[in-house]
């Protein structure tokens, strides 16, 4: 079986194969290839036995990916064939350019232009706070504000469009 | 003693001071936000009142909501954890003339201490060594500047009421100077509703550490020895730890008479901290008195043996201190990590949501105040604190191996948390050797990222998720026999 | 140090030694039988190695397979936890010419002090009080009565390899005599193939004090103050704490000493205790040395702040004390209550099977050793302890309500455990009183059972889990707008 | 809403009305009345404010019952419309009389009787064990062995019938 898998952006094949038709498996990524027995211990843990290397990890599915939990450290990995992608809601790395989207939950406070304004690129043109910690959104170019998707004292979440900007020739 | 008190905070901090109130066998009342109907902190009370929106003026700073939820109830006293109306001056007033116990330092006390410039021209009369700079706060931006060029760059400008960095800034060279100043005025007036700034001289990487001070109402005070909190970002405390690898037994005698001398001079009583810094030198410098219980106050009580709430309790209702200074000893050491909802590989940013498995650490040395729980929707209007992990061994290298332990098998899914950064910190050897600076983020993990080592074992794991999943509780009671993931995956995935 | 190590036990003791390996950077091999493939410790372990069938003998109690595992695995030493192999010499030794470090006392200190009477023999030149009785052990049940008679009734027949109250039987009248040893004969031949007897005066209702030594290569030892383990059911001991109710500065030196003497004429080496029973005049008797880490070794670490668990590893890698007997101090108290999977109600059956939910209680000065989580099914082949509650506080009183507040938020479903049992013996006033005797349970609990004052807040709850069923997160992804409970649930419920 | 719910042989009425067509509730049982708010927590955690008074309990499903947690105290709670009634397979109480049957899973060690033995009520049939600890499973009445239904070494349960007895009326 294949999968293809991302994490951080970096998309890597996967093979696994059984050796037993039962838990006893081979996976290879990439050049590495690694003997693997598992057993499911609960909904959410998982004892694998990599290489004769005993680890205890943590799996739980988000919204548009697993979160894995392996000693200390957190992986979002991703598999396009079962998540289909859907509009980008995280971090805003990946939204239409000219869209400005929040980073996390939060509530705007002030909204700092108007539909028609021209901004330049790192204006701040929207700000938001969450947890007592502000953050000012910025122009991601130089443009023209066409579209303002939110009031003062609304609570938007990543992937929320608040403020759209039309690139302008002529503003360059 | 009293038989019930209300807690006026939210989260671990008042899950943790209701433990001690049950072990006293005192009634808890809980206050909450719309957000927070589901929070530890409702669960753990034996009763719980609705304040009002999310809002924190709506909720846990409105005052006069808060006071009448303590007269309904038949609460005799109040305790405000920190933050919040903790170090509010007008609320401990209220308190006091509801005839409510507010468990803290008399509002008098809570006001001259608030006052930075205040609180300076206390310790200086007192003997307590300041950091040099200036006796009043003002609004005059040229006298701000004069007053630095006089005092020489770097320096720090600072609120008068100032807390959590807020309104505080470090000014480098001369041009800067305007604009800092301005916009520390801003934030403070907003935050504080004060804008009257002061300058500091500014020390070049200096040591945070600080005392625990208990004073009674009968006039005696001791200090709990010292706690090193040079961990920062942005002047919020991310590690603290206790002995100071910096200490030597003769400076901590001079450090803790000086807190004790500055508890004395401000008619202070309860459970307060005094902070100083420290300099390369082994000079110290008073730097303010936080006139509550401090976050980080586990440490203290895992190395001293005493419940500081305990004891808050005790000092409020006028029970004398049941020690000496001699009687209080220290063994072993301990250290604090904090865990809070923020992504550190995007500079910090705060991560509210839904936590959707949580599972703390646990073993010999082990202690974690929390306040989350597997399903619970972390509000984005708080504080991004979820828990603090405490842990303590007989050596400062066995309990940061500990801290290394718990912290690797403490398991928060579905929000980012610190806990990658806070391992990384742990096993660098600037900290395993001690070398523990305010500025230690800023010079060893400026742009730290996780690393990556472990995600080809991450899409395993993801895999073999996808393999067991028909095998797990949740799948629901199949019948026996059913296909292996093997048949059933296999078709389509060629 | 030891590189890694193979811990041949199970469950929360092998968990616990896994926690400081990990602590001191060594690796860790667990050993498990077909039963326990999914148990905490062979979670918690670097490698894990199946053993055999479930049955011990197959598996934990299996030598050869365990020796085998751990030269193969690279293991440099092996832990024994306490139980199965622990104190069985013919292991020890085995692991002595296999060339593999085992942490305990040399084989022939085992096998010495296993045989109870040459123990005691051992302790009378040592000039250790022993309880008047049989220097030699037989299987001559007329010469047992003929002793007993001369000692006088009551007596204890004890088995000369006896543990855990196996091969034990009080006898207080003549005629009850011969039956009682011919069963104790059998029961013991059974259990340790070694059916001889001996008897001891025996005492009524004394406490039993127990004493943890510690003993390096090197010819030092140290006592660790005392543990009192009065609190039994069945010989065995159910809750401990420290300091005892009972002793004073005095009687804990007189004590204290002939504990170090008792270590030091049977050439002990490693961490072991000294059991005593004292009587209501103050006066000790030696009862026998468990040469391993003890179950309730835990209170001991936290009111004296030494990892004893890190200790035996330091002493079997050749390490000196790092102490000496005035630098050991210890402070405030510690209770220690050990949750077995038993019907309390039901005489403490044992009640294996599948955990449907865990949760430890967490907070202040509260610590679990713990081998179960939610979905662990308990086997049958094994004792029945799931973990050991155990907390620390300033005085006694305080650790005791810390230990009430701990056990009513420890919550076990889907087994029987002695929480239950456990909350009602600590509320007792006569537990409060610290008047604990190994009779307290036969005296004060004799036909326990659960009160019932909660019972229809449990008919609330189950009503409440129905009303709310359909919103849960187990419910699915549900669409808005779905009917409440009260449309669904009402039409067939009138 | 009517529910008839058993707790330890005790079967009590139990009357549900909603005070507000949600969460505010009123409980009658027996002569007791009950003001109760609640929320569900988590599958497992229940949080019910009964009379003001806050409570945090767990509750799972078990075979034929809930497991009811309250502050250290655990309740088996029956509702017999919805687990209807099976053969008893809890602490042996409710056999059928002559029927023995082990208190807990457990391994039969010694079988000391055969079929068509006389016996005499609290004469030792079988000896099982489990953690340890041996149990002799005793006969319930006088009458003669008719049935034993197990072997040495096998794993046997609450609910098992290893022995039937039937009972005679010339034995007594």
């Amino acid at each position: 079986m294949k999968f293809c898998l991302k994490i951080a952006q970096e998309t890597v094949d996967v093979d696994v194969s059984s050796l037993d038709g039962k838990q006893d498996t081979e996976f290879t990524i990439g050049e590495e290839i690694y003997h693997v027995r598992y057993k499911a211990i609960s909904d959410s843990c998982l004892h694998l036995v990599v290489d004769e290397k005993s680890t205890e990890v943590f799996v739980v599915r988000g919204e548009q990916e697993k979160h894995i939990f392996i000693n200390g450290q957190t992986f979002s990995v991703q598999d396009d064939d079962q998540f289909p992608s859907r509009p980008a809601r995280r971090r805003g790395i990946e939204q239409a350019p000219g869209d400005v989207t929040p980073p996390m939950p939060s509530v705007v406070v002030r909204i700092m232009v108007k539909e028609g304004d021209l901004v330049k690129q790192g204006q701040g043109l929207i700000v938001v706070t969450a947890m007592k910690m502000e953050t000012t959104l910025k122009a991601p170019n130089n443009g023209r504000v066409i579209k303002i998707n939110t009031t003062v004292d609304a609570k938007v979440a990543p992937g929320d469009i608040l403020v759209e900007i039309e690139k302008e020739e002529k503003s360059q | 003693m009293f038989k019930k008190i209300l807690i006026a905070n939210r989260g671990e901090i008042a899950v943790r001071v209701m433990r001690t109130c049950r072990e006293m066998d005192i009634q808890t009342v809980a206050v909450y936000s719309e957000v927070d109907a589901a929070a530890a902190h409702v669960l753990e009370a034996d009763e719980a009142v609705l304040l009002g929106e999310s809002e924190p003026s709506k909720s846990y700073l409105n005052i006069d909501r808060i006071i009448d939820t303590a007269e309904k109830t038949g609460a005799d006293a109040i305790h405000p954890g920190y933050g919040f109306l903790a170090e509010n001056p007008d609320f401990a007033e209220n308190c006091e003339s509801s005839g409510i116990n507010f468990i803290g330092p008399p509002s008098h006390v809570i006001r001259d201490l608030g006052n930075k410039t205040l609180a300076r021209t206390i310790m200086e009369k007192a003997g307590v060594p300041v950091i040099p700079g200036m006796l009043k706060a003002t609004t005059d931006t040229a006298l701000l500047c004069q007053e630095a060029e006089e005092m020489g760059y770097p320096v720090l400008v600072k609120a008068v009421s100032g807390g959590g960095g807020k309104g505080m800034r470090v000014v480098s060279a001369r041009e800067e100077m305007e604009e800092a100043c301005l916009s520390a005025m801003n934030e403070a007036k907003k935050a504080f509703g004060d804008g009257s700034l002061y300058l500091e001289k500014c020390l070049e990487s200096p040591r945070h550490v600080e005392f625990q001070i208990l004073a009674d109402r009968q006039g005696n005070a001791v200090h709990l020895f010292e706690r090193e909190c040079s961990i920062q970002r942005r002047h919020q405390k991310i590690i603290e730890e206790t002995p100071s690898p910096a200490m030597n037994p003769s400076l901590r005698k001079a450090m803790g008479d000086a807190a004790v001398s500055a508890v004395l001079a401000s008619g202070y009583v309860n459970a307060g901290t005094v902070e100083f810094l420290l300099d390369r030198s082994g000079r110290f410098y008073f730097l303010e008195v936080n006139t509550r219980l401090q976050v980080e106050h586990p440490i203290t009580e895992m190395t001293t043996g005493i419940d500081l709430v305990r004891q808050q309790l005790e000092i409020a209702a006028g029970t004398p201190l049941p020690f000496k200074q001699q009687d209080i000893t220290r063994r072993g050491h301990a250290i604090e990590c904090r865990i809070y909802a923020e992504d550190p590989e995007a500079g910090f940013f705060p991560s509210p949501g839904l936590v959707l498995f949580h599972q703390e650490p646990s073993g010999p040395g082990i202690r974690n105040d929390c306040g989350i729980y597997s399903g619970f929707e972390v509000p984005m209007e708080y504080d991004p604190i979820l828990s603090k992990l405490v842990v303590t061994a007989g050596t400062r290298e066995a309990a940061r191996m500990r801290m290394i332990r718990a912290l690797e098998s403490y398991v928060i899914l579905g929000i980012r948390t610190t806990i990658p950064f806070l391992i990384d910190v742990l096993k660098s050897p600037e900290f395993a050797k001690g070398d523990t600076y305010t500025d230690f983020i800023e010079r060893h993990f400026d742009n730290w990222s996780q690393n990556m080592e472990a995600s080809n074992l991450a899409r395993i794991a993801y895999i073999v998720d996808e393999l067991t999943a028909s095998t797990k509780p949740s799948a629901g009671l199949k019948e026996r026999g059913c296909p292996t993931p093997w048949e059933t995956l296999g078709e389509w995935r060629m």
